[in-house]
């Protein structure tokens, strides 16, 4: 009736019992011991019981080893992708989010893999068949999957490496490595008898030079002109800089491209240093642009003459807070380059007062536009 | 027997409901009194669009009634009677060509004049004035830029109401402050999205003075139907007269009066969202209105001059009685501008609508279907909340408007 | 000799495979003996560094007023960093691996049961050691001072923990189901007896510690209101290193013991289910560890006092000493029986069972109160004898089963003699730890304590003593390579032995049994070798 | 000389995975006994003070301010035999060789799981406690964020044998009795932390 393993674990379960006896009258029953030893004797019994239900699994003869097909379970990667995943995840709650989140990707990756896996081994006794079904259900997630993890890995090295680099030098770097590829690329298609070994060289040593390129790359950091613009907060989406140049580097990066030409009502130009504004309808030039009030209205700039410039508007002053402090409300375009356009939209909720009217203009051109709200 | 009976009577039914339709439609081309009217051009792009439906009608009238006969024809003469089913081809080239070259050739004719009337209508070369149109749920807001060639030199902000120089080339830049909307007074152009954060352009002319009825024709929330427009030709000199008045300074009711106290209530109540220029508080500083802080929209109409109206709520009410109304509508073009000029007069003031509206707008004019639930527009208001007004401070109140001139 | 030969010509070795595809199968394969070898690698890696560790501790106390290796700070790191290593870098996964490699071999099965969760374990415990030792170095662990580096040592700790695990539930899957047929749970060998035993305490304490684990990290990230700051971690955690809980681990090392001395005394084992009864008795008494409390033996107060606490002593720390005397004492009754006679593995079971002897023993007296040990290193000697004892063992055993994990034979002579030097290595190491313990030397401590004397001399022969040890592992592992890159190739049954793995070719197959036994007794290769057996 | 042993063909995998589930169980009670444990060594240490007006004990522990909600704790208790009842019920179809209703109970389990941690975080939403408000705060966090886990780990099981069943493994019934084991535990593990956390409090 009991079987050896069973007899163990009865035991052990008693043996516990005997410990909770002891524990419960001759130290604490509210001891965090006594309701562990509470917990082994749970266990314990579960094993008994298990042990009991299977009678130890014990065969005597072939003929009870049923079902018995388990061979050695295929080589599988997923148990170390699964391990790794755990590992980031539990490193990301330590350190960085971002590598917990990396980590929950890896190890649900992993996990669906392994249960996929675990599946099509057994699928039938064809491991070719096993294999081919398991390719079905994963394969079409797998490869994009995959290959939208190298793109990004190749995207994110390939970022750094511009950053890192000058302008010029990336400019330099990338028409060199489109050569390279162009180059490789007609010597696969000449030479067909070449292409396997050849790409099996070209690719990882490629991939490692982009990496060792990009690690590096990260390393050193990003050039000069991008820390210095960081500095000086730049990237800020408020960051406007309407009076004297302070900042050494803010405005080298503007997109001077607007595809917003629908909806400009007024174009303000300088030529000749000279600042003039036409309003969208009317071919003429004003002195004078009237907007509606609280509507997104939008002006576009356009530089005509050699010196960057850029366009303010201003809109009177108001007071910072709760304080007395009173600052100049406005804002402007970034610089904007020779033949070069920004537009400025502009939602102004309150009307000018007669001791501070709102207008346009242009640092170091002549003369202003009148910016009226009704 | 009964089967047949019934048959007959249906197809009876059906017979007589085309024919109802086919009546009303036609006695609803003889109306009378249709303002909205298309085929009534009252000026230069109105006619353009005409002529052009006058080519074009024709010819789709021709086409429609040989393809509909065609159809009809062949529906009556292959219709099934237990025939055998005819020999199944494929194609037949030349009647497939033909098909393909006569539809091609009619719409090339019709394409050439239609392209050349679109560009015609775009033409913005010789504007001589400009006027931003903004809308918004659900009135129209006219505002005039400063422009000394027409007297303008402080913008004119008005609505309901667009009031523009007759014989002149008048420019509408449209946009919108919250949905999309549609501008069109039928008599003087097509119609033109007011789109937010875009620039649209309109041309208007209107040939005579007079009264052109519109309507937003882009569904644009729940009073989209109650959202009208009213263009106000004048003549030049009369236009002139309406600048002037627009632009001259506010004069504050004398105190003591019931006038006076109605201001305070307009300054107490209504300021906050109604800009009246020149309104001035009691330490003299300049009241400005902040519609931002509590409409959807960001506006609230200008009410500078609003006695010079004579429509109100986004010309869904009149301002003036039914009888001075007519003496507006029903005045020959030369005089027309006289009669407008005139304004709304203590007795010829609507006072029923306008009382009701100040007593409780939402409930004359649909704007939010659930009052209590604001939260899908930040907790703004769309349109005119309902203030809790007395009558007392209602009187005051409209002693007060009716100085607005 | 007899050869017993069931499929000859299948070889684990793959041929003309490159660097990264080798490494790539040993990342990837699900074979027991494969991921048991890894295992093993790594554990005795650690236990080179954990002897330097130990030395450098021993060396930093003789002087502590002078040189200085390194501060305060770092000096309750550094012993905390080593009683980790000591427990779960060292002894645990040895042994766990030891098993994985070993038993399925043992009981007849083809595979271990469940292989991927077994890859699965070491790569957690891998990885979560790493996370372990980055958190040191990183100044974190127990009194680190830098706060998430600490809540990493907490995690690592939990990840290398879950890791062993799953190691142990698949060693005990193996032995509980995948049996040959005919071999019922008595005939089972009795290291894989022990490994069932040593498996199933641990899945039944360690998950307590993990628990512990959890609490702490939780609350040492937010709030450290309920547990306290970094420095007193190991109040609550203190036991998982300390005894009773370590034997859970060393069940195996005698395991060892029991299975080579019937063999190198080449005869059935006596009372063999009193040795297994000894063996359960030993890890089923161990299992009050998770009590969390130490039993201390208190003499004072009433006479219901000095009865409930002499029950409670005799109960939690007497049976596993019992359990431990009877399994070395049956397992020696094999030389009563056969013949007498030494080889390089059992001398290095034999000692390291003697020193788990010793450390069994020194934890019973280290509980009595009046002896007035506990909070002195005689603790830290404790688990010298414990962990080195496992060790020598463990390396006995590596030495038995090395014909089918590396199909080869070390020399036995060279062994031998290092087993004579790492018997020195490992008493050096724990004997003055207990004699400074009766000086009142306290447990941990590096610099607050005065060890001008004769402690000075305890604790340069203790460092000496680890320093010892990590050469006789270094040497042990330059020996393994050596005989490994011979490729002296090992016949299928060196030692001429009774249990199931050595009716396999040597090195065993991927597959271990091409066909499969039907067993009848629990020593079946004697059964068939009519010429070996020895009279009853 | 070659001697051959009497051979037999592979070994059978004996209910492999039901054996090593009751280990994995095993582990777990002893992991949710020990949290318990420690939670009632802490529970029962908790310092007591008199109140400022010195008129009542208090005991340091469940903070006056946190209110338990008992209705989202009670509605997991009894989510959970559902759902154990539902693993059975896929034992019973295996045994049937009804593949449909196995596919549907294992499917009910998981989402009766995923209705169980759903029920979890909205007892944390409602308790609006902070897990670094102190030392009971960050104890409940830990133990009921184990016993999630835990539950996590019934889900990603009742996923699996989902797979498997759907994936036509109609012989595999040692997935679900293994599955269905495991919920029974964790069926007995949330009614341990139930009474202790929730009930005791």
């Amino acid at each position: 009736m009991f079987t050896t393993g069973s007899k163990y674990f009865i035991g052990l379960t008693a043996l516990s019992v005997v410990a909770t006896v002891l524990y419960l009258f001759l130290v604490n029953p509210s001891d965090l011991g006594a309701l562990a030893l509470v917990g082994l004797i749970t266990s314990a019994a579960t094993l008994s019981g298990v042990s009991i239900f299977t009678r130890d699994s014990d065969t005597e003869t072939v003929e009870q080893a049923v079902d018995a097909s388990a061979g050695p379970a295929s080589a599988s990667f997923w148990p170390i992708v699964v391990a790794l995943g755990a590992a980031m995840v539990l490193l990301g709650l330590a350190t960085e989010p971002v590598v917990f989140v990396l980590g929950i990707a890896v190890l649900v990756g992993g996990g669906v893999e392994w249960m996929v896996q675990g599946w099509s081994d057994r699928a039938s006794a064809n491991a070719a068949y096993n294999s081919e079904v398991r390719a079905k259900v994963l394969g079409g997630i797998e490869y994009p999957g995959l290959s939208a993890v190298l793109t990004i890995i190749v995207a994110f090295l390939f970022s750094r490496i511009f950053l890192a680099v000058s302008k010029d030098a990336a400019t330099i770097f990338f028409m060199l490595v489109a050569a390279v590829i162009f180059a490789l690329g007609f010597v696969f298609a000449a030479r067909t008898d070449l292409r396997k070994k050849a790409l099996s060289v070209v690719l990882p040593v490629s991939i490692a030079l982009l990496a060792i390129a990009g690690v590096v790359s990260a390393l050193s950091g990003e050039r000069k002109q991008l820390v210095d613009a960081a500095r000086e907060d730049h990237f800020a989406i408020e960051h406007r800089e309407c009076g004297e140049e302070a900042s050494k580097y803010y405005d080298k990066h503007a997109n001077n491209r607007v595809p917003l030409r629908k909806a400009v009502i007024a174009t303000i130009t300088v030529e000749n240093n000279e600042v003039s504004a036409k309003m969208i309808g009317l071919d003429r030039k004003v002195d004078t642009i009237t907007i509606p009030r609280m509507n997104s209205t939008t002006v576009l700039f356009r530089n005509l003459d050699d010196s960057e410039r850029r366009l303010v508007v201003n809109l009177g002053s108001a007071k910072v807070g709760d304080t007395d402090v009173v600052e100049p409300l406005g804002t402007c375009t970034q610089l904007t380059g020779k033949g070069q356009e920004q537009v400025l939209t502009l939602t102004i909720p309150k009307p000018a007062t007669a001791e501070e009217p709102f207008s346009f203009t242009v640092p170091g051109a002549n003369g202003e536009i009148k910016l009226v709200v009704p | 027997m009964d089967t047949v009976s019934r048959v007959k009577s249906s197809r009876r039914r059906i017979l007589g409901t085309l024919v109802g339709i086919a009546a009303s439609a036609t006695l609803a081309g003889c109306a009378q009194n249709a303002p909205q009217d298309t085929w009534e051009p009252k000026g230069p792009n109105a006619e353009m669009i005409h002529d052009l439906d006058n080519l074009v009608f024709p010819i789709a009238y021709v086409v429609g009634i040989i393809v509909l006969g065609l159809a009809l024809y062949i529906f009556w003469k292959f219709k099934d009677r237990g025939q055998e089913i005819p020999v199944q081809g494929h194609g037949k080239p030349y009647m497939e060509i033909t098909l393909t070259v006569v539809p091609a050739l009619i719409l090339s004719v019709v394409g050439v004049f239609t392209f050349r009337t679109i560009f015609d209508l775009a033409e913005t070369q010789d504007t001589e004035i400009v006027i931003n149109v903004t809308g918004q749920q659900w009135w129209w807001e006219y505002d005039y830029p400063v422009q000394p060639e027409h007297g303008i030199n402080q913008p004119i902000v008005t609505s309901g109401q667009l009031v523009f120089p007759a014989g002149t080339k008048v420019l509408l830049r449209e946009t919108s402050r919250d949905v999309i909307h549609s501008y069109w007074i039928p008599a003087l152009n097509g119609k033109k999205d007011a789109v937010p954060g875009r620039v649209h352009l309109l041309r208007l002319e209107a040939n005579e003075p007079g009264l052109y009825a519109g309507q937003c024709a882009e569904f644009c929330g729940l009073s989209h139907a109650n959202m009208r427009m009213e263009a106000i030709a004048l003549s030049k000199e009369d236009f002139a007269k309406w600048v002037a008045n627009q632009q001259k300074a506010y004069v504050p009711p004398a105190a003591g009066t019931v006038e006076a106290e109605g201001e305070a209530v307009y300054i107490a109540q209504c300021a906050r969202c109604h800009q009246v220029n020149g309104l001035k508080d009691a330490q003299g500083k300049p009241i400005i209105s902040a519609p931002d802080e509590y409409v959807y929209s960001g506006a609230a109409p200008n009410l500078t001059a609003l006695m010079t109206r004579n429509t109100f709520a986004g010309a869904m009410f009149d301002l003036v009685n039914e009888k001075c109304r007519a003496d507006v509508w029903g005045a020959p073009s030369e005089k027309f501008g006289e009669a407008y000029l005139k304004g709304v007069t203590e007795d010829c003031l609507n006072q029923k609508d306008l009382r009701a509206w100040l007593r409780n707008a939402p409930e004359m004019k649909p704007m939010y279907a659930e009052p209590n639930l604001l939260g899908p527009s930040d907790g703004k208001y769309r349109g005119m909340p309902y203030l809790a007004l007395t009558e007392d401070d209602i009187d005051k109140l409209v002693a007060y408007l009716l100085t607005l001139k | 000799m007899t050869t017993i030969d069931t499929h000859v010509g299948v070889s684990t070795h793959t041929t003309g495979s490159s660097f990264v595809a080798s490494v790539g199968q040993w990342v990837t394969s699900s074979d027991h003996k494969k991921i048991g070898r890894l295992f093993i690698g790594l554990s005795l890696l650690y236990a080179i560094a954990v002897a330097v560790i130990g030395a450098l501790i021993g060396f930093e106390r003789i002087n502590p007023d002078g040189a200085q290796f390194f501060d305060a700070d770092a000096a309750l790191q550094l012993t905390q960093l080593h009683r980790h290593a000591l427990v779960f870098g060292l002894l645990a996964p040895l042994f766990i691996g030891l098993a994985i490699a070993v038993v399925p071999m043992q009981v007849g099965a083809r595979a271990i049961a469940l292989p991927r969760l077994a890859q699965l374990g070491f790569w957690g415990w891998a990885l979560g050691t790493d996370l372990v030792l980055i958190s040191f170095i990183a100044n974190g662990g127990p009194g680190g001072g830098s706060s998430d580096m600490v809540d990493l040592y907490l995690l690592g700790l939990g990840l290398s923990l879950a890791g062993l695990l799953a190691g142990a539930v698949s060693v005990a899957t193996t032995v509980l189901t995948s049996r040959a047929p005919g071999m019922g749970l008595m005939d089972v060998p009795a290291f894989s007896w022990s490994a069932l035993m040593g498996s199933v305490a641990s899945v039944l304490s360690l998950p307590v510690a993990i628990g512990t684990v959890a609490y702490l990290y939780v609350d040492h990230t937010y709030s450290q209101t309920a547990f306290g700051d970094n420095k007193v971690i190991n109040t609550w955690l203190g036991w998982v290193y300390a005894q009773p809980q370590t034997f859970v681990l060393i069940v195996m090392a005698l395991g060892v013991l029991a299975e080579i001395a019937p063999v190198t005394a080449r005869t059935r084992q006596p009372l063999r289910p009193v040795l297994l009864a000894g063996i359960a008795l030993i890890t089923t008494a161990t299992l009050g560890a998770v009590t969390q409390t130490a039993h201390v033996l208190d003499l004072s107060g009433t006479t219901g006092d000095k009865l409930s606490s002499t029950i409670l002593f005799l109960f939690f720390n007497g049976l596993p000493l019992l359990g431990a005397l009877v399994t070395v004492a049956v397992a020696m009754l094999s030389f009563k029986e056969g013949r007498p006679g030494v080889n390089a593995s059992f001398a290095f079971a034999l000692l390291g069972a003697l020193m788990l002897l010793a450390g069994v023993a020194g934890s019973f007296v280290q509980h009595i109160g009046d002896a007035a040990l506990v909070g002195t290193s005689f603790g830290e000697g404790v688990t010298a004898y414990v962990v080195y004892g496992g060790l020598l063992a463990a390396l006995g055993g590596i030495t038995y089963w090395a014909p089918k994990l590396w199909g080869v034979v070390l020399d036995d002579k060279k062994v031998l003699g290092l087993a004579g030097l790492g018997f020195i290595g490992v008493v050096l190491a724990s004997l003055p730890l207990y004699v400074a313990g009766f000086a009142d030397q306290p447990v941990d401590a590096v610099n607050d304590f005065d060890y001008s004397g004769p402690l000075g001399l305890w604790n340069v022969l203790a460092g000496a003593g680890s320093a010892v040890i990590a050469l006789v592992v270094l040497a042990y592992v330059g020996l393994l390579f050596a005989a490994v890159r011979k490729g002296a190739g090992a016949s299928d049954d060196p030692w001429d032995a009774h249990t199931l793995e050595w009716s396999i070719p040597s090195p065993a197959p991927a597959d271990n049994f091409a066909a499969l036994a039907t067993v009848s007794s629990s020593e079946p290769l004697l059964d068939v070798k009519p010429s070996q057996e020895v009279p009853a | 000389m070659t001697l051959a042993l009497p051979s037999a063909p592979a070994p059978a995998p004996r209910r492999q995975l039901v054996v090593a589930t009751a280990l994995v169980v095993s582990a777990a009670v002893m992991l949710i006994a020990g949290m318990l444990g420690m939670w009632m060594r802490f529970r029962a240490g908790a310092p007591v003070r008199t109140s400022a007006d010195g008129l009542e004990q208090i005991k340091d522990w469940l903070p006056a301010s946190i209110k338990i909600p008992e209705v989202a704790a009670n509605t997991m208790a009894a989510t959970f035999p559902f759902a154990a009842l539902m693993a059975q019920w896929a034992v019973y179809a295996s045994k049937n060789r009804d593949g449909q209703h196995r596919s549907l109970a294992l499917i009910i389990t998981g989402v009766l799981g995923v209705a169980i941690v759903n029920a979890q975080l909205a007892v944390y939403a409602q308790m609006g406690v902070g897990i670094s408000d102190g030392a009971y705060q960050s104890m409940f966090y830990a133990i009921t964020g184990t016993m999630l886990l835990l539950v996590s780990g019934g889900i990603v099981f009742s996923a699996v044998a989902f797979f498997r069943s759907v994936g036509g493994r109609n012989d595999d019934s040692h997935v679900i009795t293994a599955h269905a084991l495991y919920w029974y535990f964790l069926t007995a593990a949330f009614t341990a932390v139930w009474f202790f956390v929730y009930v005791q409090k």
